[in-house]
């Protein structure tokens, strides 16, 4: 085999190592090694490439040197809780480094001869990906980090500027691919990033995530771009790859928010005209069946408050479902009664005999409080009033001095309702909109169930 | 302070106002307690059992009476007694104020305090205090297990080798707190139960039971503050009419309609009960205050030509005395508890309070509450 | 030759989207960091480009492209590690 | 073929053996019915319903028993009956064989065949005619029946705003059809049950009502038939103890442990119903034979010092007699219906049938029966 | 675009109108859409290969006529129940067409000269892969049209043959691809020929749907082989993702069946010698909650029949909820309860009651056996005895005589139970052996769990 | 050339791996029959074969392939829709 059929070959490994890599990470008990492998892969391409004859090493290895150090150490340095941001900041590297190899390849055509209509499209498409990627993730970035405002930025005319923007670019691309005329792609590669910037800016730092994952897929789309330009395999696979993956991604993302993706990006984009976005202060914060899922799945105690809606979704066998796959998984399960829970004396001990649920699970209201700070997961179900904290906190309120369940020292708390009903009180809850407090929007046997069913995939 | 609880004076009264468990969290609080000799013997508390929670246990019923700050029962005194407290002492019961007007009169009089607790508002707060509810709750039980115990039937389906046994058929009326408790035990044994109310949202809670809820058209049927209000003569022909069909085909009803401070309405009428089979039941829980079916006598068994047998018990959570005095002198103990003075010791009588502005009847020797002073 | 890239451009992409089918929450970032590392990949390119022999205006260009695309891969795989190992040792908690 | 059905003798008796149901069906295959007056009185039949149903009702009790070919009853007949019976005619009902050796002898001296229903083998063919399982079926869910109507409280749990209802705690002895039936029932009404068997498998099916089941070693135990074998006496000793920490904590303790044809183990004694709690019951479906517990007095109630209460009752399927009677019915007119030949309407005894050899007791003037031959 | 870029282009629509094909096949609801879509991807591709320059189309418009022909009748004509055998025969076809075409591309090498040691490994495997391909699919359906025994064919010395017949193909494909003689061609040929025939013969006829579709996924491989013989993407993306797909599917056929891949296609193979495979009259058909399912999802009628196993799995609540499902989807649902199910009289019922089963669905025996011809599924929860056919069929049974719910006249019947248990009564029960009859084996309320699962995804 | 062909066939066949995950068991019949008529994609060769202008022993293989492929294409769509409509049907009954 002649070198080049090697690199070749190698670029097919390293290929398989990223599909399986990317297969693998989206699996909990999988997704490490398959990070791992993943990387392998690179290594694989890196030295491949590294094998083409005719190469000066000289700035290759200081680059390799310089790049793996930075990396290295922001990897190691950050703080948990910093990783989003600079995964944003390394995609708008990538994105960026995208954009440079592009314009590259033209800067190395160093004969005067056109690059032909092919590539130069292809140099369009990078230098436009990789700039919308680059100045993009810095943005998110920015919000991310704290450095910029998380609000939404809106200001008049944006619409117009934008759809201006565009058209500038699909001209002086045209021009650009056509002619091969250098001014054209300095322009362009200031307008691709000034349009990263103007497209994040208008989305809010709580979308933030799924910002990230569309310019993920974007940053992967300019390396498959770029392997057009210099027509390299590997670049195209693993690039594409990560661009139809990202996609999915962050369409997964936005479902799991209950958003759809353009409602995220465009959201706020079209509307836009001198209305200011508002951050309401502690919101009521959906969650799915999945992300409560992981949460449980992690509990090691789980406290069940049950009310008057779960009379209603007849939700008691579910619950009981629930409560004993939680056990099986090692978690402590309590069921907190409220004496006045349901809509008549004793109601829930009726629905849970029924369901058969163990006497020793069924705890007063008076011995499960002292204990709830150290709950690691309460689930309210279709219960209101019985753990409104205006009762304990709100001395204007009618239910002030009713004894509660104190759910909200809970770590986390997952409310199962229907929509926005008020309890048998007719009083707004203000455990809905705590910081720990999550809504599980739907009927609370459904809602149960698909939590069973997720535990039995 | 200290609190005196004498023996009731109805011989079918089974309950008592406190419970030894009661007793021993009055004087935990700091309180004296005395309780007259037997008065827990027919809930199954023997005196002993007192004592050893701290209570006073005295023969002397009229000494008691005089001495106590705060006297409870369970049912309104002989108006003998209410002369016989102390000025400024505070009686809590059931007083039934909306049928004794004489007897309020005698507590103004007396410069007592009179605090109903049938009038104890019925918000989310008070529900500890509500005997109404913790009474009515298991009046609707023991409606069941009283049926269950006189019927020739069993109450469940069973296919069994020798044939199908059919499910009993219920019917509650009236979907409140007894009558849900009573939906709840009616199916815990396997009885097949519809159930109607006027108040739409307690059909809801009927079938979050597993009833069947009867729909009937009866335009508007509102409630106020957790009560039915009283309904038309119209509206209460088209409902007999209705429910005529299914009181034919029951095996048990049972009715628990009231409306709050009016006679209960006549909702089974003679036509209905006609209809029924022999040896049928008809078990009537607002017997006392004159029933919801016709030809009912509080407090006695009629049994019609037909073989209907009508039940007006006027106390059927009696039947299990032991828990209904555990709620009963639960709800007393709360409400003591809730507006006890720590420091003085003593059950001062804040009329601005939302509660007490419902249920204290007299004070100061004048009638206070708004609902009699008309 | 244009035509079996993009044939092989498709067949990536519909790959890509078949390979991600449903994804527990926990491991969004994850994945999204980890398939940015992959996203890196425009290193081959920047090393190409910075180790030709001829056209500095290129070389340069490649030079700083190879910095930025090294600390994405470099910098990527390891932060996504952190971010896995993390996740695994809480798991295996219990 | 005639068919009588007289009116019990037992004043307690309250089933008959024979419904209206029964008759129809029994008229249908073409067979003649003949019913004294009053038959069903107490199981809510009027005598007008049989006759609708085809049955000829008769006063003249004598001379319907000297004409009919088949007599049915519920309750062995009394001595005096037996030499009335027409020669040759078969007599069905429950006898008690192992008790009434006397009895049998006159069936045999009348010629007359003796059919004794407890005898019918519990083969799962055969279960349509075992009227031992359809009764102790009802005598199971009557047990606890009035066992709630008897208590001071109720079964269900209940947290309420005015405090916490314990569930009451029900002990079963003894998982028989009885026991399982007793098990559901409580269970259903939101009891806590514990039971126990010496037959493991039944633990298993007590579990499958929810109950929980007691385990104690007792080393072999097996069954033969469906019935419990006896146990020895240290085998019975380990049990009483095992049992006696249940019995203190249980409000209710029933009992239905039967060996056939023996008499039952006494199985709860004096020790364990001294730790019981005032108020507390104990009831005993094996009274009629001996009874499994100490101190038992048949068809009667006492009340111990501590104030537990034994209750005996002969008869608690008696307690929803139109059931009882219905499904007693059921199984005698299965009975007939299998072995009637078509052609001659007749009732042929083929003594190597399995079920027949199991049941008939007198033939042709003489003991056939394997078990009584000896 | 010049013509090649255009027909390559055609070819790329192909290749994804086919990758669409086959995944809309995979759903019930998009199966025959991407049957027609995959279809218009054929016509795409052999459009734009028309387009080729320089070809004579005498020959191709003739075959094309004879080919549509003989392929449109007979799937016209071909009974429901011999489709399957139709599939193995076109199946050969495939296999045999691309054995031709890259025999026919080294014949139309018409110089002497090598044709290259990439090409020739390239003919032999299009050779090999096709002709067993061909002559496998041929035996298949000979097997299923009941033209040849169905019974599993061993002889001594089998295991011996093949291995001599796989030794001598290596060695001539290694002289063919290296010198490019024709003679080694033949005989490559002839032994691929027989290889097909070696390796299906054993398997007996009830795998033969699993060996189809190993076949299948195998003339996919020699539609990509060919491919890469005459260098061609849309053989190689189509015949691979034919044969990608087939491989998989075989593997999900061979679990549905409980067996493994290895197991079907071996599981006679390697222990022959001698010994006849026996079929044994009337087996006891394990299912899968997924068969199932969609045999529930297309039901018009069910009837549950619960026994003494539903008490012991209290499966009661699940069974309701299954019961409720099926309603909505469309289904008359009954419970038919046996007067002796159970352990207790009324057990049923107890236990239906507590999971609030509507009265009006149970049903007693004699109501439901006259219509039980009527039902689409019967589903047997746990109960045994209470359904034995023994009691109305087998006069020497202890229960002869005793009435059963005669769910063997039910069109399908599943059989929920944990293992070969018997019943109470200890006997055989002849229900679990009869045509129609599947078990699902397992705890009741698992497979109805996963039944409800099912439903919901 | 070849390597790229390669790079295609492998992203195919993993491509194919992922298409397929779970399929019910009423369709595998149809679904084996609708990619076996796809594999009938051997007639584009065939075609080639069969239409060429020289090479008389070729031809004759192509055009026999041509036939069978032909038939395995028409046949095999045919018959997956006949099957699919008789399912299809089935279900819309209720
Ligand atoms: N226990 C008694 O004796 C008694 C008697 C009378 C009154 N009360 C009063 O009733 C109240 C009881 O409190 P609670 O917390 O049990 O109930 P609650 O405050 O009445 O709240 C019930 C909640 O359940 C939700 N819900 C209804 N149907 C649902 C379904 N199918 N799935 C999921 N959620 C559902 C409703 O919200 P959505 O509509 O958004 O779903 C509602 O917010 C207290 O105020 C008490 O005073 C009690
Ligand atoms: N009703 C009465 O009053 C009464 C009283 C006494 C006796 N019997 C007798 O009991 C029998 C009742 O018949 P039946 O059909 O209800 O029951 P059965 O014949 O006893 O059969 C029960 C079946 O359930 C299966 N099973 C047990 N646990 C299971 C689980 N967790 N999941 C799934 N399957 C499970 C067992 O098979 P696996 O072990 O393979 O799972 C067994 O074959 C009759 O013979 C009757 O005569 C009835
Ligand atoms: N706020 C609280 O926490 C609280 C406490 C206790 C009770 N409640 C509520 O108060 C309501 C009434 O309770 P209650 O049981 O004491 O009421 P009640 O005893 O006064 O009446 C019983 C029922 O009869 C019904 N009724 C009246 N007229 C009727 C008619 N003509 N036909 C049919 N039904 C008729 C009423 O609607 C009521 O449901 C219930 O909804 C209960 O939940 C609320
Ligand atoms: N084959 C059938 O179809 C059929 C029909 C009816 C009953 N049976 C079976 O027959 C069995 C007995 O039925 P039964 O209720 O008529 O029996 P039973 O009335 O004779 O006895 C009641 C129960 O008491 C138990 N017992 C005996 N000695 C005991 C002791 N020392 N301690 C505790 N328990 C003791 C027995 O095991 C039995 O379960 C049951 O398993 C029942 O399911 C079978």
């Amino acid at each position: 085999m002649d070198l080049d059929s090697l690199i070749n070959f190698a670029y097919i490994v390293a290929s398989i190592l990223f599909i399986f890599g990317i297969k693998m990470l989206g699996s909990a008990d999988t997704a490490r090694k398959g990070n791992q492998i993943s990387s392998i892969g690179m290594l694989i391409a890196v030295v491949a490439v590294l094998l083409t004859k005719g190469m000066d090493y000289t700035w290759i290895v200081a680059g390799l040197v310089i790049g793996s150090t930075i990396g290295a150490i922001a990897a190691k340095r950050v703080q948990m809780t910093g990783m989003p941001e600079l995964v944003a900041l390394f995609n708008g590297f990538g994105g960026l480094a995208s954009l440079l190899v592009g314009w590259a390849e033209f800067a190395a055509h160093t004969d005067d001869s056109h690059i032909g209509i092919e590539t130069g499209a292809a140099v369009v498409l990078t230098i436009l990906i990789g700039g919308i990627t680059f100045t993009g993730s810095i943005i998110a970035y920015l919000k991310l980090s704290g450095k910029m405002s998380g609000n939404a930025i809106n200001f008049g005319g944006q619409k117009a500027l934008n759809i201006l923007i565009a058209v500038a670019i699909v001209v002086l691309g045209g021009i650009f691919a056509t002619t091969g005329a250098t001014w054209a792609l300095y322009a362009l590669i200031g307008l691709s990033l000034l349009l990263g910037i103007m497209a994040v800016i208008p989305i809010g730092g709580g979308d933030m995530p799924v910002v990230i994952a569309i310019l993920n897929s974007f940053s992967g789309l300019a390396a498959s771009a770029a392997g057009f330009v210099i027509a390299n395999n590997v670049l195209i696979v693993a690039g594409c790859l990560v661009g139809a993956s990202g996609l999915i991604l962050s369409i997964i993302m936005c479902k799991a928010m209950n958003r759809t993706l353009g409602n995220v990006l465009f959201g706020n984009f079209g509307a836009a005209t001198g209305k200011t976005g508002k951050v309401v202060e502690g919101e009521m914060k959906p969650a799915s069946v999945e992300d409560a899922y992981y949460v449980l799945e992690a509990a090691q105690s789980v406290v069940f408050v049950p009310g008057y809606g779960m009379a209603v979704a007849q939700a008691q066998h579910a619950v009981k479902e629930l409560a004993k796959i939680l056990e099986d998984n090692g978690a402590e399960v309590l069921f907190a009664i409220h004496p006045v829970a349901g809509r008549m004396p004793g109601h829930m001990n009726v629905l849970l005999a029924e369901a058969d649920v163990p006497y020793e699970q069924l705890a007063e209201m008076d011995d499960v409080n002292p204990i709830m700070n150290t709950v690691d997961v309460a689930i309210v179900i279709g219960a209101n009033d019985v753990v409104n904290p205006a009762a304990v906190d709100d001395e204007s309120s009618p239910i002030y001095g009713m004894p509660i369940i104190k759910v909200y020292e809970a770590n986390t708390v997952y409310v199962l309702k229907r929509g926005q009903g008020a309890g048998f009180s007719g009083l707004v809850n203000s455990l809905f909109f705590r910081e720990n407090t999550r809504m599980i929007y739907g009927d609370a046997k459904e809602t149960i169930t698909g939590l069973v069913t997720q535990f039995k995939d | 302070m200290k609190i005196f609880a004498p023996k009731e004076t109805d011989p079918d009264e089974t309950r008592a106002a406190l419970d030894p468990l009661g007793a021993k969290k009055l004087t935990d609080l700091g309180i004296t307690v005395v309780v007259e000799a037997g008065v827990g013997e027919s809930s199954g508390h023997l005196d002993q059992k007192y004592s050893e929670a701290g209570a006073e246990v005295t023969q002397d019923r009229n000494a008691a009476l005089a001495d106590a700050d705060v006297v409870i029962r369970v049912r309104k005194p002989p108006a003998a007694e209410v002369g016989k407290l102390k000025k400024g002492a505070i009686h809590i019961s059931f007083l039934d104020p909306f049928n004794e007007p004489d007897l309020i009169d005698a507590f103004a009089k007396a410069n007592a305090t009179a605090i109903s607790l049938e009038m104890v508002p019925r918000t989310t707060l008070a529900q500890k205090m509500d005997a109404l509810s913790s009474q009515a709750n298991l009046a609707g039980y023991a409606s069941v297990i009283l049926a269950a115990s006189r019927m020739k039937t069993i109450l469940p389906m069973m296919m069994t080798p020798a044939g199908t046994i059919a499910p009993a058929k219920f019917f509650i009326v009236g979907i409140g707190v007894a009558g849900l408790q009573a939906i709840a035990t009616a199916k815990r044994l396997g009885a097949r139960v519809t159930a109607f109310d006027v108040r739409p949202e307690a059909l809801e809670q009927a079938e979050s039971l597993g009833a069947k809820a009867l729909r009937i058209d009866l335009g508007e049927t509102k409630s106020e503050g957790g009560y039915a209000k009283e309904m038309t003569p119209e509206q209460i022909k088209i409902q007999i009419e209705a429910q005529a069909k299914v009181c034919a085909q029951s095996d048990v009803v049972i009715t628990t309609a009231k409306v709050f401070g009016r006679k209960p309405p006549v909702l089974v009428k003679k036509p209905a009960i006609d209809q029924m089979q022999n040896g049928s039941l008809i078990i009537d829980l607002a017997a006392e205050g004159g029933g919801n079916v016709e030809g009912i006598v509080a407090g006695e068994e009629v049994t019609t030509k037909n073989g209907v047998t009508l039940i007006g018990l006027t106390n059927y959570e009696g039947l299990v005395p032991q828990n209904a005095t555990q709620v009963y002198s639960a709800n007393i103990t709360n409400m003591i508890e809730h507006f006890l003075d720590e420091e003085s010791k003593s059950f001062p009588i804040d009329l601005e309070d939302e509660i007490l502005k419902g249920c204290v009847i007299t004070y100061d020797g004048k009638i206070v509450n708004e609902r009699f002073t008309s | 030759m244009l035509v079996l890239l993009l044939f092989i451009f498709v067949l990536a992409a519909f790959l890509g989207f078949e390979l991600i089918q449903k994804v527990p929450s926990q491991l969004h970032t994850p994945l999204m960091s980890g398939s940015n590392a992959i996203s890196g990949i425009t290193i081959v390119g920047a090393i190409i480009a910075s180790g030709a022999i001829e056209g500095k205006m290129g070389i340069i260009l490649g030079f700083i492209a190879l910095i930025l695309a090294t600390i994405n891969v470099v910098g990527g795989y390891m932060v996504t590690d952190r971010m896995l190992a993390m996740f695994h040792s809480k798991k295996d908690d219990k």
